[in-house]
C-alpha cells in the first residue's frame, strides 16, 4: 500500500510542478495591475512606480519566476501583495471552512444520491425510476446559486432555522448548524451524478448471477441489495465522486458567496480580481495538491473495495 | 425499428426532443414572439410585477420586457451550449483518442495535461481567458469549451481504450488496416454513444456555466440579453423583484433538464445494456 | 417504502437538531453587530487602502487630529493644540499628556508619534500611501508631548492629511514587537480595542477600560462581512445584523417604508461621470462632446434608475469638499444633439465602445446612456471590463476613447484637483488630456498658498474652466446610505462612509 | 409396500414472460415427481424451459417481468409456489439449494469464499457463534475436495480455477444438507475432464436421502448420474420415465434425435446425425404438437393430428410417460434411426 501511494505521489510531482508554472504565467498575462488596484484610481504613475519597484513586481519575469520557484521549493508560498500576510497562513485560515463544506457537499450528494440511485436501479422502468431519474436530474439542472438563494431565503431568513451567513461560531454544533444549507446546495448538483452513476452501476450488478446466487441462498432482498450488489457497485462510484472532487471545489466559489463564508473559493476570485499574485499562486498550488491528494486516496480506496486490484 | 417505436420504447428521447424543440422554436421566433425590444428602456416602468398584459413577466431594473429578454436569451443560451460543447468534444475526441488509441508515452503525456487542466479550477480557466480577452459571447463559448476538455477527454480515452481492447479491433489489425482506417471505422461509431451521452451532458453544464459566469460578474455584456446575465441580475433584488431570477432560471432549468433526458434516452437506445 | 421511510427520518433529525442551534437574532445591549461588503485584509493603519479597514481601525488607532462627527472639519485628538510658522513650513503640535495605549503597552509620547511619520516614509514598509505625506521635510520629538514638522513646501492640506487612516499613530513597542503580526492585532489609544478576527468572518472590537478620553458607549462592536447582496440583505431583516449599507435603490424604497429601520443618506464623496479621450476623434471635436451632454437625460436616469441612490451632479467635486463651486450645468434637448451632430459632420450619428467596469454602479448607468444616446443616432456598445484590467488601461498612454467611472475625493480638494487637472498628470489620472496653461497656473497656486480665501478663487476659476472643455459629462455624486434598526441610537453617517460609532448605543 | 410420497409434486406448472405489452407463455403445464434419495435429469435444447422450471420453483424469476399464469408446487406438504416471500427465503438455500452453471461469475468477486458459504449457513441457523460457523464452512470444504480448506477460507473467488469454484458452490449448497439439491447445468462452463470430477464430488457430497434434480444437455452425463429423466421441448414435458427405459428405448421422436446426435465412440468418424430445425421461438411456437416440423415421423406420415392437437402426456411401456401421437408407429430404436 505505502509502495503504491509513494508511486502515485512521485507521478504527481510533475503535474504539480506544471500546475504551479501554467498558474504563474496564465496569472501574469492578465492585463491588469495589483499596486494600481491597491492605490485606486486617484494614484499618480510615479507612486504606482515606487510602489512596484519596492515590491520587486518590475524586475523581468525571468527573475520573478526564479525567486518564486526558489520560495516554493523550501515550501514557503510568499506574501500577499494587499495584506502582506503569509499567504500560508490566508490560506490556512480559509482551507477548513471549504473542506468542511467540499465533504459537507460529497456527504449530501452520497446521502442523497446512493439511496436513490439503488431505488431506481430496483424498481427500474417503473414510476419510481422515472421519479428518481427525474428529482436526480433536478439537482443538476437548477443553477447551484438559485438553490443556494431559495434555501437560505426560505430555511434561514424566514424560518430562521439556520443562520443566513457565516461558518459558525466556532463551536462543533454551530460550525456543523451553518453547514447545512450550503452542503445542501453544493450536494444537490453532486446528487445528480451520483444517483445517476449508483442507478447504472446497480443495474449491472444486479444483473449479475451473484446476486441469483445470494437470493438462491435465502438472503433478505435487503441484504441481497445493500450489501451483495452495493458493495460492487461502489468501486465505479467512490471513482467517480474522485473524479468529481476537483468539479465540486469550483462550485465551493458560488456557495461561499452566496452564504458569506469564507473559503479558498472566495480568496481565489478576489486575488484574482485584484491581481495578488502570491495569494492566486498559493490557492491555486494548494487546489492542485488537493486534487491529487484526492486522486491518491481514490487510487488507494481501489484494492480496499476490489480484491482484483492488487496494489 | 421505426422512430416512432424508437420514441415509445423510450419516453425520455420523446420528452427530451419535445422540449428541446420548444427551446429551439422560441429561440428562432423570438422577433415575433417577443412582445417588445429585448433592450428598449422605460426607467419609469421600472421594476413592474408580471401579470399586466402589457408585460406578461413583469419588467427589470431598466425597465425592460422580462418575457421578450427570456425569449432572446434563449439564443444565447442555445449557443453558447451547444458550441461550447462543440470545441471540447473536438479537443477532447483528438487528445482522448491519440491518448487511449496510441497509449504508452502519449497516454502518460496527454494523461498528465488533463490532470493540471484538471487541477487548475475551471472557473479560474475561464476567469483568465476572459479577463485576458474581454467578455466576449465568443470568449466565454472558448473559456467553457476549454475547461470542459478534460472531462470529454477522458471519457472518450477510457471509451477508445475498451474498444481497443476488444478482438473486432485486433482482427482488423490483422488484415492490414491501416490506424486511421480502424480509427475512422472501428473506433469512432463505437465510442460515439459514450460522447453523445457527455455532449449532452455537457450542453447542459455549460449553460449553468454561463449562468455562473454571469452570476460572477464575468458574463456576455449588456444589453446582450442571456439567461444567466438576467438571474445575476436579477439576483441581487430577489427580495423585492423575485420574478426576474425565476422567469430566467426555470428556462435554464427547462432546458438543461430536456437536454439531460435526450442524452440519457439516446443513450439508452444506443446501447441498451448501460441503460 | 421501507428505505423512503429511513430516509424522512434522517432529513427530521437534520431539521430538528438544527433548531436548537439558533436563538431568535433580537439585539443584544451593548453590543453592536455592523455588515460590511468586505473582509479586512489589514488593521494596520499606515498599510491600509480599503474603506472597511478604515471604519475599523478608525476606532482602535487615532491620529493627531480627526474630523467632527458627520462633517469634514477638524478637532483636536491626540493633538490638544498646535501652531504653525508665519511661512507655514514649520508646524508644532501638542500632545495630550494622559493617552496611553491598549493592552499595557505604556503611554503615548512624542517618540511614538515621530516613529509612526518615519514608518510611513520608510523603505522598510513599503506603505502604499507613503507619498500622502510627501512634502514633510523632517519630525522631531521637542518634548516628551510636543512634535515638530518641517515641510519642504506650505501644505493647506496637512490637517486633513493628518486626519486620514495612513497617519495614524501606533505603538512604536508595539510595532516593534509584533512585527508583521501588528498587522492583525494592532496597538492604539482608541476607545476600543481590538480582540479578535475569525477570517471572512467577523472582526470584534471590546470597550477599552481605560480609555483616555470620553469612554466608548459599547462593550462590544463586530464587523461582519457579507459580500452577497441578497444575502447581506437576509441577514439585517431576520435582525443577525444591526446595520449595513444600501446600494439598491428598490431596497432603499423599502427600508425608508419601515417604521423600525432609519435610513440615513448623505451625498457621498464621490463623482459619477462619462469621460472622452479629447484628443481621439470622434471626441477630439467639442461639438460631439457638446453633443452628447444635450443627448443624456440625467434627471430621468437619477430620479428613477438611482431614486435616493445618488444626488444630481451640480458640480465637478461632491457637495462636502472644500472650495467646491456647482459649475455643472446641463439641458436635455435630443433635437439640439442632433443639430451639433450635423454640424460635426457626424448627420447620421457614430458607433463606439463604451468601457465601463464590469459591476451594476457602472453597468447601470451605462446601460441607461447607451438608450438615450441611440435615440439621438449615437450607437453605444458597452464594454464591460473586469476592473483592475480597466483601471490600468485607463490610466495607461492608450487609455480609453469613452469610458464610464467615478472618482473618489478628500474633504480638500489639494490631492484630486492636483491629479485630474494639471496637463503634468496626463495620462495617468488626467484621462480626458485636458493641457491648459491657465488651469495649470490656477491650480498650482492654489495648492501653495495658505490664505483660503485665493484657494477659493484660483480654484473655482480653474473648475469653470475645466467644466467648459466637456471633457467630462458629470452624472451624479453616489450617496453614502446606512440603515439601521431602530433600537441602534444616536449613528452619525457621514459623506465618506466611515461609519463612526463614537455616540452609537443599543437600546432594545 | 406403498409408493412412498413424491418430495416434490410439480402439477401444470405454467410460466408467462412479458415483452413491452404481451405476455408470452414460457412453461405450458409442466409436471413432474421427484422423490427421495433419487437423482432426475431434466434434458431438453436450450431453450425448452429447463432451466425457467426450477428457477420459478426457487422463485428467482424476475418479478416484474414474469409470473406463474398456473399449477402447483408441493415440496414436503406445502406449495412454495404461493408461499409469500418471507416464508419461502426460509425455504431457499436450506430445505432446497442450488448450484448454477457459470462458477466464474456465480460468486460474489468482492467477498471471501469462506464468507459466502459461512453466510448461507448463518442465514438459516441464527445464533450460531463465529467459530462454529468457521468450523462448519471448514467441514463442508473438505467435503467437495478442496485442497487446504483453510486456505481456501479466505482466498477471493478469482483466486480459483472454474472447477475449484464450482466446487465451492457445490460446498456452498450442501452446507444446510438440503433435502432437494438442483444443479441447474453445473457442468456446462467447465471442460471436460474437470466435469468428471465436479459431477463425482457432486454425487458424493450431497449425502444419501438429499434428493437431486439435475438440468443438463449433456444426454451421457444424464445416463451416468440419473435414476430417471425428464425430456423437455418447447416449455413442455414430452417424455419421462427411468434412464435405463428411455435410453433404451425412447418413445418420442425427440428423445430418440437426442440419443441419436451423441457421438459415439463405436462409431468414431462417422457423420453426427442433427435433429433438423432449430428450437421453436416462444413467440411464435408451431400448431400442435411443437416438434413437428423437425419429426422424422410426421416428416413421413403426414398425420394433421400432429399439427392441430396437442399430444397429451400418456403411460408409455415401462414406468414413464410419453406425448406423441404417432408413437404407435415408432419402430425399435436402432433399425428406425439409421435408415433416415
Amino acid at each position: 500500500m505505502a509502495r503504491l501511494a509513494l508511486k502515485r505521489l512521485l507521478a504527481a510531482i510533475p503535474t504539480l510542478f506544471g500546475a504551479i508554472v501554467v498558474v504563474f504565467f496564465v496569472v501574469q498575462l492578465i492585463p491588469g495591475d495589483p499596486v494600481r488596484v491597491m492605490l485606486g484610481e486617484n494614484a499618480s504613475a510615479a507612486e504606482v512606480e515606487e510602489v512596484r519597484t519596492a515590491l520587486g513586481l518590475n524586475d523581468p519575469l525571468p527573475v520573478q519566476f526564479l525567486r518564486f520557484a526558489g520560495r516554493y521549493a523550501t515550501g514557503d508560498l510568499g506574501v500577499s501583495i494587499f495584506s502582506r500576510q503569509p499567504v500560508a497562513g490566508e490560506i490556512a485560515q480559509r482551507l477548513a471552512p471549504t473542506v468542511q463544506l467540499a465533504l459537507g457537499g460529497v456527504l449530501v450528494a452520497i446521502v442523497l444520491g446512493v439511496p436513490m440511485g439503488v431505488l431506481a436501479a430496483a424498481r427500474r422502468g417503473t414510476l419510481v425510476d422515472h421519479l428518481c431519474l427525474g428529482a436526480s436530474t433536478l439537482g443538476v439542472t437548477v443553477p447551484n446559486f438559485l438553490i443556494g438563494i431559495l434555501l437560505s431565503f426560505a430555511f434561514a431568513s424566514k424560518l430562521g432555522w439556520f443562520p443566513t451567513l457565516g461558518a459558525g461560531t466556532g463551536g462543533f454544533w454551530s460550525t456543523l448548524n451553518a453547514l447545512v444549507l450550503p452542503s445542501l446546495t453544493l450536494g444537490l448538483a453532486g446528487m445528480a451524478l451520483v444517483a445517476r452513476m449508483t442507478r447504472s452501476a446497480m443495474i449491472e450488478a444486479l444483473g449479475e448471477d451473484y446476486v441469483r446466487t445470494a437470493n438462491a441462498k435465502g438472503l433478505s432482498q435487503r441484504r441481497v441489495v445493500y450489501w451483495h450488489a452495493l458493495r460492487n457497485a461502489a468501486i465505479p462510484i467512490v471513482t467517480i465522486v474522485g473524479l468529481n472532487f476537483g468539479h465540486l471545489l469550483g462550485g465551493t466559489v458560488v456557495v461561499e458567496l452566496i452564504f458569506a463564508r469564507p473559503g479558498l473559493g472566495k480568496l481565489l476570485l478576489d486575488a484574482l480580481l485584484a491581481r495578488d499574485y502570491p495569494v492566486v499562486q498559493g490557492v491555486c498550488f494548494l487546489i492542485a495538491v488537493l486534487f491529487i491528494l484526492v486522486n491518491l486516496i481514490v487510487d488507494l480506496l481501489q484494492p480496499l473495495l476490489d480484491p482484483r486490484v492488487q496494489p | 425499428m421505426n422512430a416512432l417505436a424508437v420514441l415509445r420504447r423510450h419516453p425520455s428521447i420523446a420528452i427530451g426532443g419535445v422540449i428541446v424543440l420548444v427551446v429551439f422554436a422560441a429561440a428562432l421566433l423570438a422577433p415575433w414572439l417577443s412582445p417588445h425590444d429585448p433592450a428598449a428602456q422605460n426607467l419609469v416602468a421600472r421594476l413592474r410585477p408580471p401579470g399586466t398584459a402589457e408585460h406578461l413577466l413583469g419588467t427589470d431594473r431598466y425597465g425592460r420586457d422580462v418575457l421578450s429578454r427570456v425569449l432572446y436569451g434563449a439564443r444565447v443560451s442555445l449557443i453558447v451550449g451547444p458550441a461550447s460543447v462543440l470545441i471540447a468534444s473536438i479537443l477532447g475526441l483528438t487528445l482522448g483518442l491519440a491518448a487511449g488509441y496510441v497509449g504508452r508515452k502519449t497516454d502518460m503525456l496527454i494523461g498528465r495535461v488533463f490532470d493540471v487542466m484538471l487541477a487548475f479550477p475551471s472557473i479560474l480557466l475561464a476567469l483568465a481567458i476572459v479577463a485576458a480577452l474581454g467578455p466576449s459571447l465568443g470568449n466565454m463559448i472558448l473559456a467553457i469549451g476549454l475547461s470542459m476538455t478534460p472531462t470529454f477527454g477522458r471519457v472518450i480515452r477510457s471509451a477508445v481504450i475498451g474498444v481497443r481492447a476488444r478482438d473486432y479491433v485486433a482482427s482488423a489489425r490483422a488484415l492490414g488496416a491501416g490506424h486511421l482506417f480502424t480509427i475512422a471505422v472501428h473506433v469512432l461509431p463505437n465510442i460515439l454513444s459514450a460522447v453523445l451521452v457527455v455532449s449532452t451532458v455537457a450542453v447542459a453544464s455549460a449553460i449553468l456555466v454561463e449562468a455562473t459566469m454571469s452570476f460572477l460578474g464575468l458574463g456576455v455584456p449588456p444589453p446582450t440579453a442571456t439567461w444567466g446575465s438576467m438571474v445575476a441580475e436579477g439576483k441581487g433584488m430577489f427580495l423585492t423583484a423575485p420574478w426576474i431570477v425565476i422567469s430566467a432560471g426555470l428556462p435554464i432549468t427547462v432546458t438543461v433538464f430536456g437536454f439531460s433526458l435526450l442524452g440519457d434516452g439516446i443513450r439508452d437506445w444506443l446501447d441498451p445494456r448501460s441503460g | 417504502m421501507h428505505r423512503l421511510r429511513q430516509t424522512a427520518a434522517a432529513l427530521a433529525a437534520i431539521v430538528t437538531f438544527a433548531t436548537v442551534g439558533t436563538a431568535a437574532a433580537a439585539p443584544t445591549p451593548g453590543e453592536l453587530k455592523v455588515g460590511v461588503v468586505a473582509d479586512i485584509s489589514t488593521l494596520d493603519p499606515q498599510l491600509m487602502t480599503n474603506i472597511t479597514d478604515a471604519s475599523v481601525s478608525q476606532n482602535i488607532n487615532e491620529g493627531l487630529v480627526r474630523f467632527k462627527l458627520g462633517n469634514f472639519e477638524i478637532e483636536p485628538l491626540l493633538a490638544k493644540s498646535w501652531s504653525v510658522s508665519q511661512d507655514g513650513l514649520t508646524w508644532t503640535f501638542e500632545l495630550v499628556d494622559n493617552a496611553t495605549f491598549h493592552k499595557g503597552y505604556g503611554p503615548l509620547t512624542a517618540d511614538d508619534v515621530v516613529f509612526t511619520f518615519e514608518r510611513l516614509t520608510g523603505d522598510a514598509l513599503k506603505a502604499p500611501n507613503r507619498r500622502l505625506i510627501g512634502s514633510f521635510a523632517s519630525i522631531s520629538a521637542t518634548s516628551p508631548h510636543a512634535v515638530e514638522i518641517k515641510l519642504s513646501a506650505p501644505d493647506p492640506s496637512l490637517l486633513v492629511k493628518l486626519a486620514q487612516r495612513a497617519t495614524a499613530i501606533v505603538s512604536k513597542k508595539a510595532v516593534e514587537e509584533k512585527g508583521a503580526g501588528f498587522a492583525l492585532d494592532p496597538i492604539g489609544t482608541g476607545p476600543y480595542q481590538f480582540d479578535s478576527r475569525v477570517t471572512g468572518q467577523s472582526v470584534l472590537l471590546v470597550k477599552n477600560p481605560d480609555y483616555w478620553g470620553t469612554p466608548a458607549t459599547l462593550d462590544k462592536v463586530t464587523y461582519t462581512p457579507v459580500p452577497d447582496s441578497t444575502t447581506l440583505q437576509l441577514a439585517f431583516e431576520a435582525g443577525d445584523l444591526d446595520m449595513i449599507p444600501v446600494e439598491d435603490s428598490v431596497k432603499l424604497a423599502e427600508y425608508e417604508a419601515n417604521p423600525e429601520l432609519t435610513v440615513q443618506a448623505v451625498p457621498g464623496l464621490w463623482t459619477r461621470f462619462i469621460g472622452f479621450k479629447d484628443t481621439v476623434a470622434p471626441f477630439d471635436n467639442p461639438k460631439v462632446r457638446e453633443a452628447i451632454t444635450y443627448a443624456i437625460d440625467r434627471e430621468n436616469m437619477v430620479d428613477n434608475l438611482f431614486k435616493g441612490l445618488s444626488t444630481l451632479a451640480d458640480g465637478i467635486f461632491a457637495p462636502a469638499v472644500l472650495h467646491r463651486t456647482p459649475v455643472v450645468k446641463y439641458s436635455y434637448d435630443p433635437e439640439k444633439a442632433k443639430a451639433l451632430l450635423v454640424e460635426a459632420g457626424l448627420a447620421d450619428g457614430f458607433s463606439v465602445d463604451m468601457m465601463v467596469p464590469n459591476t451594476a454602479r457602472f453597468i447601470d448607468p451605462a446601460t441607461a446612456v447607451q438608450a438615450d444616446l441611440a435615440k439621438v443616432g449615437i450607437k453605444i456598445n458597452v464594454v464591460p471590463v473586469e476592473l483592475n484590467t480597466f483601471i490600468t488601461t485607463l490610466s495607461s498612454e492608450q487609455g480609453y476613447p469613452m469610458y464610464l467611472l467615478a472618482r473618489g475625493q478628500d474633504p480638500t480638494p489639494d490631492r484630486v484637483i492636483g491629479l485630474w487637472f494639471l496637463s503634468s498628470s496626463i495620462p495617468t489620472t488626467n484621462w480626458a488630456r485636458i493641457s491648459d496653461p491657465e488651469i495649470d497656473a490656477w491650480v498650482k497656486q492654489g495648492l501653495s498658498t495658505m490664505d483660503e480665501a485665493v484657494r477659493a478663487d484660483v480654484f473655482a476659476k480653474a473648475q469653470e474652466k475645466f467644466f467648459a472643455y466637456n471633457g467630462y459629462y458629470f452624472i451624479d455624486h453616489e450617496n453614502s446610505i446606512t440603515v439601521h434598526h431602530n433600537w441602534v441610537k444616536n449613528f452619525v453617517n457621514d459623506a465618506r462612509n466611515s461609519i463612526r460609532i463614537d455616540k452609537v448605543t443599543i437600546e432594545p | 409396500m406403498t409408493t412412498p410420497a413424491p418430495l416434490l409434486s410439480v402439477r401444470d406448472l405454467t410460466v408467462e414472460f412479458r415483452r413491452d405489452r404481451s405476455w408470452l407463455r414460457a412453461l405450458h403445464g409442466v409436471s413432474f415427481d421427484v422423490f427421495e434419495g433419487e437423482t432426475v435429469g431434466v434434458v431438453g435444447e436450450s431453450g425448452s424451459g429447463k432451466s425457467v422450471t426450477v428457477q420459478s420453483l426457487m422463485g428467482l424469476l424476475p418479478a416484474r417481468s414474469s409470473r406463474l399464469a398456473a399449477g402447483s408446487a408441493v415440496f414436503a406438504g406445502r406449495d412454495i409456489l404461493r408461499l409469500p416471500r418471507r416464508e419461502l427465503r426460509r425455504i431457499r438455500g436450506k430445505d432446497i439449494a442450488m448450484v448454477f452453471q457459470d462458477p466464474m461469475s456465480s460468486l460474489n468477486p468482492v467477498f471471501t469464499v469462506g464468507y459466502q458459504i459461512a453466510e448461507a449457513i448463518r442465514e438459516h441457523n441464527p445464533g450460531l457463534s463465529r467459530e462454529t460457523l468457521r468450523e462448519r464452512t471448514l467441514a463442508v470444504l473438505s467435503r467437495v475436495e478442496l485442497p487446504h480448506p483453510a486456505q481456501a477460507f479466505s482466498t477471493f473467488p478469482f483466486q480459483f480455477s472454474g472447477g475449484m469454484r464450482q466446487r465451492a458452490m457445490i460446498a456452498m449448497a450442501i452446507a444446510n444438507a438440503p433435502r432437494l439439491l438442483i444443479a441447474d447445468e453445473p457442468t456446462t462452463a467447465l471442460d471436460v475432464t474437470i466435469q468428471a470430477q465436479v459431477m463425482q464430488v457432486l454425487q458424493q457430497a450431497r449425502g444419501t436421502g438429499s434428493a437431486m434434480l439435475l438440468i443438463t444437455h449433456d444426454m451421457g452425463l444424464v445416463a451416468e448420474a440419473t435414476d430417471r429423466v425428464i425430456v423437455m421441448y418447447a416449455g413442455r414435458v414430452i417424455e419421462t420415465g427411468t434412464t435405463a427405459e428411455v435410453f433404451a428405448a425412447p418413445r418420442h421422436p425427440y428423445t430418440r434425435g437426442l440419443l441419436a446426435s451423441r457421438p459415439k465412440l463405436a462409431a468414431a468418424g462417422g457423420r453426427l446425425t442433427p435433429i433438423p430445425g432449430s428450437p421453436p421461438n416462444i413467440a411464435s411456437l408451431p400448431g400442435g404438437c411443437a416438434f413437428h416440423p423437425r419429426c422424422a415421423l410426421h416428416e413421413r406420415h403426414r398425420d394433421p393430428i400432429c399439427v392441430d392437437t396437442v399430444p397429451a402426456l400418456l403411460p408409455r411401456e415401462g414406468a414413464g410417460l410419453v406425448a406423441c401421437h404417432l408413437t404407435h408407429l415408432l419402430g425399435s430404436a436402432q433399425r428406425e434411426m439409421e435408415t433416415t
